[in-house]
C-alpha cells in the first residue's frame, strides 16, 4: 500500500470531503496560500478557492463563535486553531455554545462543526506551544473527541469527524506531521468509539492515544524480546470512549498502563484508568498504572522538556515492575 | 423580501406584536411572583418597539441571535404563547423540551436561532449565520441583538472586524436601555459605542428605539442593503427596561430612581405611543385597540392554563440530544 | 460559637484581608454598590471605597487579564467571576498567563491572585449557569484550587488564598451562601492540602467535594442506622491533594466512594479514584466508585435537573452495594 | 522622570540601543542557521526605532509587555547580551533559567514583564500594571506593545475600554509591520487601527516607526501626560521586519515582493538613518560609530560563546518553580 505522511493524509481527507459536500469550507489563520505553519492544508485554496478556505484574522474566540453560527444554520465548518495550546481562548464558545446548543434546544439545532488544533511538546517551543489539553474537552458533555496516531487514523477519523452531526475535536500530534504510514487509496471511514488493538498480547495491555502509541509500540517490542507479551490499544477516540475492547483487554492480561502525553492529574489517564478499575477490578493482578506528562507547564530548555514526556523506556521499567509482581503490597 | 410597512395591515400588526411582548412578559412575570416558574427570567417590557420594528423587517428565512432578555425577540420573531410558556416552566412541549428555559428559547422554525445566557456569547453565532449565508448564495440577513453591556465583550469587536472585510449580511442591534445589570452604561462604556463600529468601516445608527416606525423605516432600508451584498450594519437604539434587571430584582432605588422609571413610562412608552399614533391616523379605533388586547391577554392565559398543566418531560429524556444522530 | 452563612463567611475573609493589606483589592462585575447578585460582597465597598472595591464592564477576559498584571508587579487581586461558567472565557488568561508566569520567568515573577468564583446545579439556571468547572483547572499545574463545604471552610480557605502567592481558584458552592455554620470570632486559616475527616468510621470511605460533603454526611448518617459506619473526608483543595490522609483511610475501610458535583468523565472523581487505585490497591475489598454529575449539560426543567447530581439517597444504595460485597465480580 | 532626549549622550545611546538589536538578532539568526538553538524565533530587526525610541523615553520603575517578537523590547529596555543569549539557549543562567526561551523571555530587573506567545496575550497584563501604579499611587506608566495582527484580539477592545474608563498610565503601542505571519495588514484589519482607539474616548497617534527621534518625542510627551494620570495614548507604529515572520521563513515570495523588502532595508532603515543624522549633526564621526559598532559586536560575540558554553539547567530544575512559596 502506499504510504503517506500524517499532513497529506490530513490534507486528503478534507479535499475529498470538500469536495464531496459543498457546505464544507475550512477557516483559520493562514489556512490558505500559506496552508498553515506546518504546510498541512498546502493546495486546497488552490482547489477549493479563497471562498471555501477562509484566512481569518488573529481572533480565535470570534473565528470559532463564527463557525458555530454557521454550523448551526446549514454550513460544515473545519476550524484550524494553530496551536492547541489556544484552545483555551475558545473555550467559551466551543464548551458553552458550541457543546450545549444541540442539548439546549431540545434537539432541534445542530452543530456540525469539526476543530482541528494540535497537541505534543519536545519541539522546543516553550509553555504556550506544546500542551496537550485534550482532557479539557473530554470532560465537556456535547464534544466528541478524536486523537489520531497515524496518518491512516488521521484520515479515517477526519472523514468521519467531517461527516458528524455534532462538534468534534481533533487534536493532531505536531511531531507526527511527517510520519508516514500506509494509507488506502479507497475511501474508508473510521468509526468513532471503536478502539484499535494494534499489537496482541497476554501479559500486559498498554492503552496509549495519538503520540504514545508509538511510545507504547516501541516499548512492547523491547519487553517482548524479554518475554514479556504487551497488549497495545489505541482508543483513536476518547470521546466516545470504546470501554469494552479496553475492558476485554484487561480481564485477559490482568495489568494495564496507561500512556497520554496530556498532564497526567486530572488528565486522561485518570479516567481510562479509573474505568479499568471500576469494571475489570477483581481481574487486576496489579494496581492500573497511569503515565502521563508531568504536572508542570512545559519548560523551554531541551534538557527539561524531554524529561516531562513519557518514553519507551519509562514505560517498560514500569511494564517489568508489574509483570514481575514487584508493585504487590507496594501499594 | 419585507414589503415595505406602510399599510394598515402592517402597522396592526405591529401594534399586536408590541402588545404580545407586554402581555407575555406581564404572565411570565405573574408565574414568577406566584411561584410558578422555576428560576429566574429577564423581562423585555418598555423594549417592544425595539424587537418589532426590527423584527418586521425580516422573514422567517432571516435569522436573528437573542439574549438572556429574550422573550421580546422570539414573540417579536413569530413565536407562538403555548410552546413559549411550556418552555418557561420546563415542560416537554416547550420549544425546547424544557431543557433550554427562559435563557436559552429559541425557536428554530421562525429563525430565532436562541438566546444565550452568556452576554454577548452570540455575536459569533449571528455572524457565522451571515457568513453561511453568503457562502452558500443565500440572500438571507441575520440580526444579533445584545446590550450596551454587552459591548463590553471583546468578541464583538472579533467578529465586526470578520464581517466588515468579508462584507457578511449581519446587522448588529445594540439595545442600549442605560444598565447593564445594577451599573449605568456610562459608567462601563468609554467613548461611543458607534464610533466603535465605524472605526472598522460598519455604517452605525443610532435610533429612538421606543419608536416602532423608525426602528422599522431604519431596519428595511439596512436589511435590503445587506441583501444586496452592502452589508454589515451597526444600530445603536436607545429603550429602557421597566422591571428589574430579572424578575427578581425589586428594589432598585440604588442604583436608578423611581422618577426615571416614571419618565420612561408615562413619557416614551412605545405602545403607548403607537397606539395613539394609529387612533390619531384612523388606522383603528379604540375599540379595535381595546378588542385587540383582549385577544391577546385571552391568548396568554390559555397559553398559560395550559402550560401549567403540561406534563414536563420523562426523567428518561435527561441524556437524549446530548449528541445528534 | 457564632453561626455565620457563607456568605458572610466570604465577606469577613476578604474584609479582614483587606485592612491587613492594602494591596488587596477585588474586581469585577456589580460587585460594588450591588455587592454581587449573590450579595456575598455587601458593604465592602462601603469600607474600602470604589478604589479597592472595582466594578468591571462585562469584560471577563479584560479584567483577568488586568488582575494577572496587577498581581505581576505587587498588588493583590481578587477577582469576582459572577458564574462559574463564565471561566471558559477567562481560560486564557488563567491557564496561558497566571499559571505559568512563576515557571516560565524561572521563578522570577509571581502571581499572587485569588479566582473566587461559584457551582453548583439544581437552580433551574440551565446549562450556561450551573456547572462545576472545578476540575478544568485543576488539570492545569500552576493552579491552585480550593473548593469550601461549609462557611468555615470557606472564610479559612479565602484568607490563606489571599495570602498565598500563586494563583487560586476558589469554587464556592452558590446553593450553599445562605447555609450556616460555626466560625469563630477569632482569626484563623486553612492550610491548603489538609484534607478534614468530618466523621471517622471504619466500613467505607466517602470522599467528597464542597456541596457533595452535606450528601455524604447525610448518607453516613443513614448509613449508621444501617449500621454501616462511613468516614467522610473533605479534601477542602483539590490542588494540592493531601493523598496521604485519603489513602490511610481507605486502607483503613477498604472501600470508598468519590462524589463530587463536576461532570463524572474526565473529572475530579477520575483523578482521586485512580490514586486511591494506584496507592491503595491491595487494601481494597471493592473497586472505589465515583458518583460525579451526569455527563450531560444541566438541563433547565426541574423535572430533569434533579437527578444529574448524586443525592444522599444513591450515595447510601451504592455505599450498601459495596459493603454487602455485591458489587464483588460484578466487575 | 526620563530627560528630554536633546544631548549628545542621549543620542549616542538611542543608536547604540538600536545597534545593539540589529547584532543581538543577526548573532541569534546564526544561531538558528547553524542549528545551535532549540526551536525557532522571531526576528526584530528593521524595528529598532520602535522599541529604542519608546523605551527610552522610559525609566526602570517604568513596565514593559512584549511579543512573541521580544528581543528588540528585552534589549531596548536594558538586558544584558550574556542573559538573553544563555536564555535562548536555554541555559541555567538565562533570565528565565532557560525555562521561558524566546517567545517568554522576561527581564524583571528592568521592567520587562515579558515576551508573550499568545497573541495580544499581554494587552490585559499591561492595562493591570497600569492599573496597580494607579490603585497604589506610583507614578510608573507602562507600554504595552502588540503587533497590527494582534489588534484582531478582543481582548484589546476590553482592556482600551477600562483603561479609558479608569484613566490608567497604560500605553497601548501598535507595531504595524505591514504583515501578521504570511499575511498583509489590510486583510484582517477592517476600518482604522487609530479609530478603533479614539471610539473609546483614547487619544490615537501615527508615527514613523522607522524614525527614532519621532517616536521618542511623542512618547516622551505621552508618558509625562501619563504620569499626571491623562492616560491611556494608543501609538501606531509603521515600521517593517526585514527578516521572515519567524527565521524558518526563508520563501517569502508567495506574500511579499523582494523589491518591498529591498526599499524599505535601503530607503527606510532606522539605523542607517539616524546614523546619517548623528554624523550630519555633528555628534558623533563615522570612526567613532563604527567603534561602537565593533564594540557592540564583540559585546554580542562573547556572550553567544558564553552561552554555548553555559550549562542547562539540572533535571531536578524540571518541578521547581510551579509554585511560588
Ligand atoms: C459572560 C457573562 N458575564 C456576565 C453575565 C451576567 N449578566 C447577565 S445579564 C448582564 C447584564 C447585561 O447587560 P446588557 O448587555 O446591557 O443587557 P440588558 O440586561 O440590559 O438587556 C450580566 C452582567 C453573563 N450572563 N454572561
Ligand atoms: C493567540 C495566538 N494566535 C495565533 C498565534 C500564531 N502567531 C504567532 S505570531 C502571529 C502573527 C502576529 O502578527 P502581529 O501581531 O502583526 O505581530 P508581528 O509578528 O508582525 O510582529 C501569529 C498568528 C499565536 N501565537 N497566538
Ligand atoms: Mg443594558
Ligand atoms: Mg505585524
Amino acid at each position: 500500500m502506499r504510504e503517506i505522511t500524517l499532513s497529506q493524509a490530513v490534507n486528503e481527507a478534507i479535499a475529498e470531503e470538500m469536495r464531496r459536500d459543498p457546505t464544507v469550507f475550512l477557516l483559520g489563520e493562514d489556512v490558505a496560500e500559506a496552508g498553515t505553519p506546518f504546510k498541512v492544508l498546502s493546495g486546497l485554496v488552490e482547489e477549493f478557492g479563497t471562498e471555501r478556505v477562509i484566512d481569518t484574522p488573529i481572533a480565535e474566540p470570534g473565528f470559532m463563535g463564527i463557525a458555530v453560527g454557521a454550523a448551526m444554520t446549514g454550513s460544515r465548518p473545519i476550524v484550524d486553531l494553530m496551536f492547541g495550546d489556544f484552545i483555551f481562548l475558545i473555550m467559551d464558545q466551543l464548551c458553552n455554545q458550541a457543546a450545549k446548543t444541540h442539548y439546549m434546544s431540545g434537539g432541534k439545532l445542530n452543530v456540525p462543526l469539526v476543530l482541528r488544533t494540535n497537541m505534543g511538546a519536545t519541539r522546543r517551543s516553550a509553555a504556550q506551544h506544546s500542551q496537550s489539553l485534550h482532557a479539557l474537552v473530554s470532560h465537556i458533555p456535547g464534544l466528541k473527541v478524536a486523537m489520531p496516531s497515524s496518518a491512516y487514523e488521521a484520515k479515517g477519523l477526519m472523514k468521519t469527524a467531517i461527516r458528524d452531526n455534532n462538534p468534534v475535536v481533533i487534536f493532531e500530534d505536531k511531531l507526527m506531521y511527517q510520519d508516514k504510514a500506509p494509507v488506502p487509496e479507497e475511501e474508508y471511514l473510521i468509526p468513532f468509539g471503536e478502539a484499535n488493538v494494534k499489537r496482541e498480547g497476554s501479559d500486559i495491555t498498554l492503552i496509549a492515544t495519538s503520540s504514545m502509541v508509538q511510545v507504547a509500540e516501541k516499548a512492547a517490542a523491547i519487553l517482548s524480546n524479554e518475554g514479556i507479551e504487551a497488549e497495545v490499544i489505541d482508543p483513536r477516540t476518547i470521546v466516545p470512549l470504546d470501554e469494552a475492547t479496553l475492558i476485554k483487554s484487561v480481564k485477559k492480561t490482568s495489568r494495564a498502563i496507561v500512556i497520554d502525553e496530556g498532564h497526567q492529574s486530572y488528565g486522561v489517564t485518570s479516567e481510562i484508568a479509573s474505568r479499568l478499575n471500576e469494571k475489570a477490578f477483581y481481574h487486576l493482578d496489579t494496581p492500573v498504572v497511569r503515565m502521563g506528562a508531568m504536572d508542570v507547564p512545559i519548560p523551554f530548555s531541551p534538557a527539561l522538556e524531554d524529561i516531562t514526556v513519557p518514553t519507551p523506556d519509562r514505560v517498560v521499567e514500569m511494564a517489568r515492575k508489574l509483570c514481575s509482581g514487584e508493585m504487590i503490597h507496594a501499594a | 423580501m419585507a414589503k415595505a410597512k406602510t399599510n394598515t395591515e402592517d402597522y396592526l400588526r405591529m401594534y399586536r406584536q408590541m402588545m404580545r411582548i407586554r402581555t407575555f412578559e406581564d404572565n411570565a412575570n405573574q408565574l414568577y411572583l406566584s411561584a410558578k416558574m422555576p428560576g429566574l427570567t429577564h423581562m423585555y417590557s418598555g423594549e417592544e418597539a425595539v424587537a418589532v420594528g426590527i423584527c418586521e423587517a425580516l422573514t422567517d428565512d432571516d435569522r436573528i441571535t437573542s439574549t438572556h432578555r429574550g422573550h421580546g425577540h422570539c414573540v417579536a420573531k413569530g413565536a407562538n404563547f403555548k410552546e413559549m410558556f411550556c418552555e418557561l416552566l420546563g415542560k416537554e412541549e416547550g420549544y425546547c423540551r424544557g431543557k433550554g428555559g427562559s435563557m436559552h428559547i429559541a425557536d428554530q422554525s421562525h429563525g430565532n436561532l436562541g438566546a444565550n445566557a452568556i452576554v454577548g456569547g452570540s455575536m459569533g453565532i449571528a455572524t457565522g449565520s451571515a457568513l453561511r449565508a453568503k457562502l452558500l448564495g443565500k440572500d438571507d440577513v441575520t440580526v444579533c441583538f445584545f446590550g450596551d453591556g454587552a459591548t463590553a465583550q471583546g468578541l464583538l469587536y472579533e467578529v465586526m472586524n470578520m464581517a466588515a472585510l468579508w462584507n457578511l449580511p449581519v446587522i448588529y442591534a445594540c439595545e442600549n436601555n442605560g444598565y447593564s445589570e445594577y451599573t449605568k452604561t456610562e459608567e462601563i462604556a468609554a467613548g461611543s459605542i458607534t464610533a466603535r463600529a465605524e472605526a472598522f468601516g460598519i455604517e452605525a445608527f443610532k435610533v429612538d428605539g421606543q419608536d416602532v416606525l423608525a426602528v422599522n423605516e431604519l431596519t428595511q432600508k439596512l436589511v435590503a442593503r445587506c441583501r444586496k451584498g452592502e452589508g454589515p450594519f451597526f444600530i445603536e437604539l436607545e429603550t429602557y427596561r421597566y422591571h428589574g434587571h430579572h424578575v427578581g430584582d425589586i428594589n432598585r432605588e440604588y442604583y436608578r430612581s423611581k422618577d426615571e422609571e416614571k419618565d420612561w413610562k408615562e413619557n416614551r412608552d412605545p405602545i403607548i405611543r403607537f397606539r395613539s399614533y394609529l387612533v390619531a391616523e384612523g388606522i383603528a379605533t379604540e375599540d379595535e385597540i381595546e378588542a385587540m388586547n383582549a385577544e391577546i391577554e385571552k391568548d396568554a392565559t390559555e397559553a398559560v392554563a395550559y402550560a401549567e398543566a403540561a406534563k414536563y418531560p420523562d426523567v428518561s429524556e435527561v441524556d437524549m440530544h446530548v449528541y445528534a444522530d
